[in-house]
């Protein structure tokens, strides 16, 4: 092993060496940079590489031959290998990403650079408390040097701003240092000893020195100084002073907390996790895409400190969890910072010039991914361990605030993903293959520490899922034609359908079936899509995956994770819609909060175990499990969409593609009752406060039962009403599941084959028809019967079979409904339930009525039918929805059997093909027989009657002896429930929508309000920083007070 | 087992001949009806086989037109909803002749099946695009949500009281005396049926849905021949099996055709008396008047059951 | 021991005034001075907190090697004032070129003009 | 009601006005006062309402007389402005005056001018579509020259055998032929006047 | 009579020009394709009314004109003072529900449209479409002596003065205006002339449908209609 020294040494040498070179040698001058930077990266990942394997053992490095505290002394280990690896590897690929601008300024600056890499090794590695200080002077120095860099005339006041801050810091850190060496008589970090929080000169120094290096992390709000170099400095310097000055702050940070002690934990604890939410929430304000990422830098940075103040808790799983944190953030923060390089415009929507080249999207999504710690990246393992263990340890408001700042992190990062993919930009993007390269490096490594963490994680590395995998073996697939994509997509699901299906109980059967087979189904659709479709498949085979995983997951890692696959695969596809960019926003800040209580519920539910079985649900202790049970179902409801967490839905339905709608309307929200059947057979009634929760999930499935389809009824847009018609359905099997009874059971499960069926095929005949006619207005539409017949009749299929009329398959939900709530003590939710029955039936014949009856438009009066391809799925499903409802046994049979087991009692007797309760009786073949023959002979007896009927036109009506003036005045079909709405309009009234718009507004408001204390004059910073360290300093003396 | 367990050809002719009783009676039964109306208006009122004539004129008439195939097959599924209904409801509780075709189904099949024929003829009166007819759709599916909602109720409670779905039993368990009814058992859900009852048989006060001063008769505008016919037959069948739907449940049903023919005159009057003597109730006051009358007292009867 | 806390309070009151000047100051020249001033103090208590009554200076060339650790004042602090003196001459001689590439740059050497960058 | 034709006269040229009842009265104005008047009638005198608005047809003056018919319902006054256009045989190349913005009735009834009398409003809403007439072709059937018997004779075909004659007259002499005819009966009055 | 006044010559020259929404227009697909749009092709049925033969069988036939007789469906439509006449039938006083007379408001389940006073030529229009929508066998009645000869509009510019020369008219019930009592037996009458096998209007129209269409657009300039309204 080369000594570590050198890596100080390289720098260092390389600098002088420059000062050597000829003035006019830039080129020469930059591959000595490049090469001595190249070294020290070198040195650092041997190091790390000989130490996680063992090659190696930590070593301690002593200067002038004297041991510590005479000399300064240096220490490697495996923490700080890395750490410098990261450092030094940032640094060399800014360098290449800076090539123009090193060459430019010439050696001096090559020679700061490499100064400020040596400085910051240097800070990682020193365990002298005055060196750490000399290396802080140093990196202030270089930074301030590098800031000049930018062609930003605006960085020199930045610069100048953080120099006078750097000042101040730097008194106090060594006044601190001085007082530490006064009290400890050494200088040496590991002499320090381990110091109450009492009020001596002692610990008063112990403070100085930690607030000193805490505000060297920019803690929020004294941190105004640092954004204004994020947002001015050269992108590859904001690169290293994210990633590299970050990072290495942190660790010097991590330092001085580990020897000071558990009393000051606290002190990290309080000032990361306030960082970490107000960096965050201001971030939400922000328009400029650097500053932007300077506030996502600070609240990262200060999630590290938190994490730091945790080191109590977390123990020697402190550096997995810290350390993705930290280097998720590095490599993301990086790779952001490389890539606004490659965007001219400064505005947030401006990136959308990055839709010039899919690669650099792929990249964007990964970083975004990787910063708010979606799986594989290393801050999901981290952010699981982490709220494992704060739960574990009772640290329940720390993990909130941390889990709320953490949904505000991720909308503040996909509202600007939304941006770049949904918007238009002005300008191209840059072309620039270096720049490229590094940021393409970037998002490799980022897949390559996913596998590094995902291995040290003691669970599933997810990076090697299979249907992972195979859903990003479509991100290089994506050159080829859609069709070609398309089938190999279909297989896959077929394949890993008969892979995984053996073993399964029913209910996870008919899951998958629905989840995997159906995906196939719907798959077909997409055959009608031109061209190469970039972006579809790898998302839509990323839900896909995620929903496979789900069904056959067994501990709740692998629950969570693959949770967390189909909202980010569902998201991307969501996004792709026309005019979705809010909608997919809001979808995915709901969905992500649902994932956090989720997170939260298993954690709280683990105890703080790791591995925790999916079955193990039903054995916590039962002080915890009803709170357990909020979180979890607080998480599934979301996916639901229940009344009050719905207003993400129809949106999100409506405006997503053709083919994409019954996917994430048919497939996706079975997810969340999936999750929902899992809770509710593992945990059973729960009781909070005296009310049995499954009462309230009760009435919450009727309140989405009735509101939902309140709200349906007075959409004028096709897909949004089929989308609030999904809230409904989804409401009524929510009640049954809630009911917890045999038959309540059986009709959820009905109601998610049959939902599936008939919505998946609505939305693919609304779709259809939206192809044609290019509008999901309903009232522009009318009279398509004739031009458009296969798809009328699926919807006309559809409409019975949902609103329940015999014979089609609605019938069978609504007997089981009625069988159910026979057998059950609850009676007044039944109220909402019955209404909605009948309202139901509004929005189903507004949806029949008004794209295909009426009075057919002059423009649409030549239409042709929908698409083959969006056809034929919805034929396919028009017969499974006439054999399941004349044989509804070939499915519910063994399904019944099972959750019979699960209840112990079996109040279906299936005799032959009729179905006998304790109540009634359903015989749907006689059903079908009777109306068959008595419908044919009625239509026999008209044909002979009236065979010689006239076939006339639209305008042959009868219309008070006047004629019809135009097909648009004549087709009633605009605002269609107005009488309705009169009557029950005051439902419509946004309460849900009201409130989460008052919640985004409020937090919008708190930040552009907040943000005006970053007035951009250094003195004020100055100010603010030292009134934050007596503030700081007044809670420690507080706290201390309270403490003793 | 045969999915018609006790099916056997002889039940053809049997609900045939139910249905040809049945029809003949709702003939009968609307124009006597209408007769008495007229009476109490010192009219002479319309000749009592004045429905024969119509339809006989109707089917008659020689030129017809057809607007598509929706609306061709409406007046078929309004029919078929109709004779459904009856059949799928056993008539005559004890006799072997009038069960129909009840093995089918229960209760909730009878309740379901009632939306058939008007699922089928919205599609009809919204193909043949004249607006009155879909504005007619409009406010009948917008009054029918809360129409409904007491009858669900009272059909809730008295399924739990007798604890069972299936109609014959519900009868079966009426027998023996008049206090045995449903009316005297659960004199609440009873009401709240027949706040139902009366708000779904298209007359006043809940009958603008076919407004015949504004426009013109809803649905039905471009309804004629026969089709009309078919519609007609269904208006006097349709009402008449309701009826049977609501005697099973309430009244004791019937043991025999005199009292079949007795309380469904009787019930039937009752709406047309109160229809004579109120005005109209516009779709979102008679829906207000559901929510005040109606559904609380469905709530005490699922309550108090 | 007196003198050490007449030194020390006199440190901390150059530091205080210093940052006093810096704050105060809009004019970036004065602050830059005011931070020299505020370094100065600094650098008083350094060496103040090293300083033992009665002792010398650690030179060893006038104090045997042998008395000298009887005879010295604690070196370390002594060390770390000449760091401390050398950084903060950096440290001042960035600012400096710093102010004089914003008065190029802006023709301004007031630090309230250069507040474009904020929120 | 003198009282203010008093006063207005003071300012405006105003006709011999005729008193026909004691709450109607009628007065012609000048063509170029008529705006101004109504305006004053309206807003200060309280004749709030445009009862109506025709004309007559002077087909030997070659003139069209339009009345503006204005009520204040507070006193229970009703005041006709006459207001004399030159009548040129054109349809529609007499022009009046619009005041659909003091009435926005006004525009009905000079619409129905158009189509009637063929005077034309230019700037009247909607004055060029037709009224009550679908498809006239032919001359404003309201004016003189226009001869509607002539025209009903060219147009509608008439049921053969249809007679003429006083109704008064024809009862008369079927039910009372001995009783004296109406005319003679009146001279033989007069002869005994004599 | 006064002879026609020749000084007085109708314009016969004038024609009145498509209503605009009727009139042959482009308009523009969501798929950006311009088709061509013919209001009164594309969205009236132009098929001529047929002749229907009567029922194979004398007796069938006589039954079902027996049916026809006994169910006067009367379309609720009043075109002049004759209109007010046609209320008391409804009133216990004549009480014409008994003999099977009924107003319905739809010509399509009318078959008797009474034209109830004089018709302007606006409201001929209005009655022949009336006329055209109601399903065969149809009848017409014509009320008061304006539809028979012109009555007192007898030299009016703008009504009609033989309702016969524009609809086939199966019976005239004369006066000025007849009373409800005349009515009844107006209706009395028309109910033997169908039973007779007599009211065969619809089928009249149908043979001279191009005389009745000539002297129909001879009157209204303004023909905004197909030629037979379904």
């Amino acid at each position: 092993m080369v000594s570590p020294l050198l890596i100080l040494a390289a720098g260092l040498g390389a600098a002088f060496l420059l000062g050597l070179l000829r003035q006019t040698s830039e080129r020469a001058a930059f591959y000595v940079t490049i090469a001595a930077l190249g070294f020290m990266g070198f040195i650092a990942l041997s190091w790390t590489v000989g130490l996680a394997l063992g090659d190696a053992l930590p070593v301690m490095i002593t200067t002038a031959g004297t041991a510590p505290p005479f000399a300064i002394n240096l220490f490697m280990g495996g923490m700080e290998a890395a750490l410098i690896s990261v450092v030094t590897l940032t640094g060399l690929l800014s360098a290449f990403y800076m090539r123009k601008d090193l060459l430019r300024l010439g050696r001096r600056v090559m020679a700061v650079l490499l100064v400020l890499i040596m400085a910051l090794s240097g800070l990682i590695m020193t365990r002298d408390l005055f060196n750490l200080f000399v290396f802080i002077e140093l990196i202030v120095i270089a930074s301030a040097g590098l800031i000049l860099l930018s062609r930003d005339t605006r960085a020199l006041g930045a610069g100048f701003k953080y120099l006078v801050v750097s000042q101040v810091i730097s008194i106090l850190l060594l006044v601190g240092v001085i007082f530490t060496y006064h009290a400890n008589g050494s200088l040496n970090i590991d002499d320090i000893p381990a110091r109450p929080m009492v009020f001596t000169g002692a610990s008063l120094a112990i403070f100085l020195v930690l607030i000193a290096l805490v505000l060297e992390l920019k803690p929020f709000p004294a941190n105004g100084w640092a954004l204004d170099i994020y947002e001015s400095a050269h992108p590859g310097f904001s690169a290293i002073f994210s990633a590299a000055s970050g990072t290495a702050a942190a660790f010097a940070a991590f330092k001085l907390f580990d020897v000071a002690g558990p009393a000051w934990l606290p002190l990290a604890t309080g000032i990361g996790i306030v960082t970490f939410v107000g960096a965050n929430l201001l971030a939400l304000a922000q328009s400029h895409d650097r500053r932007l990422l300077g506030y996502s830098s600070v609240g990262q940075i200060g999630l590290v400190l938190m994490v730091i103040g945790q080191a109590d808790i977390l123990g020697a799983t402190l550096p997995y969890v810290a350390g993705g944190i930290l280097i998720s953030h590095a490599v993301a923060k990086s790779g952001l910072f490389w890539l606004s390089g490659l965007v001219k415009g400064r505005e947030l929507s401006d990136w959308a010039a990055l839709r010039d080249n899919p690669v650099l999207i792929v990249a964007f999504a990964t970083f975004i991914a990787m910063l708010t710690g979606l799986p594989p990246f290393p801050a999901f393992y981290a952010k699981w361990a982490l709220v494992h263990a704060l739960m574990a340890n009772g640290a329940f408001a720390l993990t909130a605030a941390f889990l709320i700042a953490a949904l505000i992190e991720a909308a503040v990062l996909f509202r600007w993903f939304g941006m770049a993919i949904k918007r238009e930009s002005r300008r191209a993007v840059v072309v620039n293959l270096t720049y490229e390269a590094v940021v393409l490096l970037a998002m490799g490594t980022s897949f390559v520490l996913s596998w590094i963490w995902g291995a040290a994680s003691g669970q599933e590395n997810l990076i090697t899922l299979v249907p992972l995998l195979f859903a990003l073996l479509f991100l290089p697939l994506d050159i080829f034609p859609a069709k070609a994509k398309n089938l190999l997509a279909i297989a896959g699901l077929v394949v890993w359908f008969a892979l995984s299906f053996h073993g399964l109980d029913p209910i996870r059967l008919v899951f998958l079936i629905i989840m995997v087979l159906g995906g196939a189904l719907l798959l077909l659709a997409s055959f009608h899509a031109e061209g190469r479709r970039m972006g579809f498949y790898t998302p839509a085979m990323l839900m896909f995956a995620g929903m496979a995983l789900l069904i056959t997951s067994e501990t709740s890692f692998q629950f969570f994770a693959a949770w967390e696959f189909l909202t980010v695969g569902s998201y991307f596809l969501i996004l792709r819609g026309h005019d979705s960019e809010p909608h997919a926003l809001s979808y995915i800040v709901f969905s992500l909060g649902g994932a956090f209580a989720l997170l939260a519920g298993f954690a709280l539910a683990s105890g703080g175990k790791f591995t925790f079985f999916v079955s193990e649900l039903s054995e916590i202790a039962p002080q915890v499990a009803p709170y357990v049970f909020v979180l979890l179902a607080i998480g599934f409801l979301t996916k639901t969409a229940v009344m009050g967490l719905h207003i993400w839905l129809p949106g999100a339905h409506a405006e997503a593609e053709t083919d994409v709608s019954p996917m994430v309307s048919g497939i996706l929200l079975k997810a969340g009752l999936f999750g929902l059947f899992i809770l509710l057979l593992e945990m059973g009634h729960q009781t909070l406060y005296g009310i049995d929760l499954t009462v309230v999930l009760v009435w919450l499935g009727a309140l989405s039962a009735f509101v939902g389809a309140v709200l349906a009824a007075f959409q004028e847009d096709a897909k949004r009403l089929l989308a609030y018609s999904s809230i409904s359905q989804m409401g009524y099997a929510v009640f049954g599941l809630a009911l917890m009874n045999h038959l309540g059971w059986l009709l959820a499960l009905m109601f998610a084959i049959n939902h599936f069926v008939y919505k998946s095929m609505l939305f693919l005949a609304v779709g259809g028809v939206k192809e044609r006619t290019h509008t999901k207005l309903m009232y522009k539409m009318g009279g398509l019967i004739t031009l458009m017949p296969y798809t009328f009749v699926s919807v006309l299929v559809g409409i019975i079979a949902m609103s329940g009329v015999p014979p089609l398959s609605g019938f069978g939900g609504r007997w089981i409904f009625y069988n159910a709530i026979m057998s059950t003590d609850l009676r007044l939710p039944m109220i909402l339930v019955f209404m909605s029955g009948p309202v139901g039936f509004l929005y189903l014949f507004r949806l029949i009525h008004s794209i295909f009856l009426g009075q057919p438009k002059d423009e649409l009066r030549m239409v042709k039918e929908a698409p083959f391809w969006i056809v034929a799925p919805q034929m396919l499903f028009v017969a499974f929805l006439i054999a399941f409802a004349a044989l509804p046994g070939m499915i519910l049979r063994r399904v019944d059997g099972y959750i019979g087991q699960i209840f112990g009692d079996q109040p279906l007797t299936w005799s032959g093909r009729i179905v006998d309760s304790q109540f009634g009786t359903w015989n749907p073949v006689a059903i079908w027989g009777v109306i068959a023959v008595v419908f044919i002979t009625i239509l026999l007896l008209l044909i002979w009657m009236n065979h010689n009927a006239q076939r006339v036109k639209q305008f042959n009506i009868v219309f008070s002896a006047e004629r019809p003036f135009k097909p648009q005045t004549t087709h009633f079909a605009w605002n269609f429930f107005a009488p309705y709405r009169k009557a029950m309009g005051f439902l419509e009234a946004p309460i849900a929508t009201g409130f989460w718009t008052g919640v985004s507004n409020a937090l919008h408001g708190t930040a552009e309000f907040t943000r005006k204390f970053y007035t951009g004059n250094g003195q004020t910073y100055a100010v603010q920083l030292l009134l934050f360290v007596v503030a700081v300093y007044l809670i420690v003396l507080g706290s201390m007070g309270g403490a003793s | 087992m045969s999915s018609f367990p006790n099916f056997a050809w002889g039940q053809v002719p049997l609900a045939l001949l139910t249905l040809f009783i049945v029809i003949n009676y709702g003939m009968i039964m609307t124009a006597l009806v209408r007769k008495i109306g007229a009476r109490v208006g010192g009219r002479y009122g319309i000749p009592i086989w004045q429905n024969y004539i119509d339809l006989l004129k109707n089917i008659a008439l020689r030129s017809k037109i057809s607007h598509g195939v929706m609306y061709y097959l409406a007046p078929v599924f309004r029919l078929t909803g109709g004779v459904g209904l009856l059949l799928f409801v056993p008539t005559i509780y004890g006799s072997d002749w009038h069960q129909n075709f009840s093995y089918a189904g229960d209760l909730i099949l009878a309740l379901y099946f009632v939306f058939f024929g008007t699922l089928g003829m919205a599609l009809g009166a919204g193909e043949s695009g004249h607006p009155h007819s879909a504005i007619g759709v409009s406010r009948g599916l917008s009054q029918v949500t809360m129409a409904e909602l007491p009858l669900a109720l009272g059909v809730y409670a008295i399924s739990l009281q007798y604890q069972t779905l299936d109609i014959t039993q519900i009868v079966a368990a009426q027998q023996g005396s008049i206090f045995n009814w449903t009316l005297f058992t659960n004199p609440l859900a009873t009401i709240a049926a027949m706040f139902a009852f009366v708000g779904t048989m298209m007359r006043s006060p809940f009958d603008v849905v076919i407004a015949p001063q504004e426009i013109p008769i809803g649905p039905p505008t471009e309804y004629h021949s026969s089709y009309l016919a078919l519609m007609q037959t269904n208006r006097v069948l349709f009402p008449v099996a309701k009826t049977v739907i609501y005697m099973n449940l309430f009244f004791g049903g019937a043991t025999n055709w005199a009292e079949f023919a007795i309380k469904v005159f009787v019930l039937y009057m009752l709406t047309a008396v109160i229809g004579v003597v109120h005005p109209r109730f516009r779709v979102e006051q008679s829906i207000r008047f559901f929510l005040k009358w109606g559904l609380p007292v469905g709530v005490l009867a699922i309550l108090t059951v | 021991m007196i003198l050490i806390q007449i030194a020390m309070l006199l440190g901390f009151a150059l530091i205080l005034l210093g940052l006093y000047g810096a704050l105060t100051n809009r004019d970036i020249i004065r602050m830059i001075v005011s931070f020299t001033i505020a370094d100065t103090g600094v650098n008083v208590v350094l060496v103040s907190v090293g300083y033992l009554t009665g002792r010398e200076a650690p030179i060893l060339d006038t104090i045997p090697v042998a008395d000298a650790a009887a005879r010295i004042t604690d070196p370390v602090p002594q060390a770390l004032v000449l760091t401390a003196i050398v950084i903060g001459l950096g440290v001042t001689a960035l600012m400096l070129a710093y102010a004089y590439r914003l008065f190029r740059a802006r023709g301004s050497l007031d630090i309230s003009d250069y507040t474009e960058l904020k929120w | 009601m003198r009282e203010l034709l008093y006063r207005l006269k003071d300012r405006y040229h105003l006709g011999t006005p005729t008193f026909q009842r004691d709450d109607l009265t009628f007065v012609t104005v000048k063509r170029d006062e008529l705006r101004a008047i109504l305006t004053e009638l309206r807003d200060v005198e309280g004749f709030t309402h445009l009862t109506f608005l025709t004309a007559v047809d002077w087909i030997e003056e070659g003139l069209f007389q339009l009345t503006y018919m204005i009520n204040n319902r507070e006193a229970n006054q009703s005041l006709g402005l006459r207001v004399m256009l030159t009548r040129e045989d054109e349809p529609g190349a007499t022009t009046g005056d619009t005041i659909h913005d003091l009435w926005p009735t006004a525009a009905t009834y000079q619409r129905e001018l158009n189509e009637m009398f063929g005077i034309n409003f230019p700037g009247s809403p909607r004055v060029d579509e037709e009224f009550i007439l679908e498809g006239w072709t032919d001359l404003p059937p309201y004016r003189r020259d226009f001869d509607t018997l002539a025209y009903s004779q060219q147009t509608y075909r008439e049921r053969p055998g249809r007679g003429r004659s006083d109704p008064k007259a024809h009862m008369q002499e079927t039910l009372y032929p001995d009783y004296p005819k109406p005319r003679e009966a009146a001279h033989a009055h007069k002869e005994e006047a004599k | 009579m006064k002879d026609v006044d020749d000084k007085f010559r109708k314009d016969t020259e004038k024609q009145v020009p498509l209503r605009e929404e009727l009139k042959p227009r482009k308009v523009t697909t969501p798929d950006g394709q311009e088709i061509d749009i013919d209001p009164l092709r594309d969205y009236f049925c132009d098929a001529k009314p047929k002749v229907h033969p009567k029922a194979y069988s004398k007796i069938v036939e006589d039954f079902y004109n027996w049916a026809r007789s006994n169910s006067l469906w009367i379309l609720g439509f009043g075109t002049g003072c004759g209109a007010i006449e046609m209320r008391p039938l409804m009133t216990p006083r004549f009480d014409a529900y008994r003999y099977g007379i009924q107003w319905r408001p739809t010509p399509r389940q009318a078959n008797l449209l009474v034209i109830s006073g004089y018709l302007s030529v606006k409201t001929l229009k209005r009655a022949i479409r009336a006329y055209e929508q109601m399903p065969s066998p149809k009848y017409v009645m014509g009320l008061g002596s304006c539809t028979i000869n012109g009555g007192m509009y007898w030299d009016s510019y703008n009504t009609i003065k033989r309702l016969d020369d524009y609809l086939p008219v199966d019976m005239y019930v004369a006066g000025c205006m007849p009373r409800p009592e005349a009515l009844l037996h107006g209706f009395m009458e028309l109910k033997r002339v169908i039973r007779e096998g007599k009211g065969e209007g619809a089928n009249t129209y149908a043979e001279n449908f191009d005389q009745y269409k000539v002297n129909q657009k001879a009157v209204i300039k303004d023909w905004d209609m197909p030629d037979y309204n379904w």
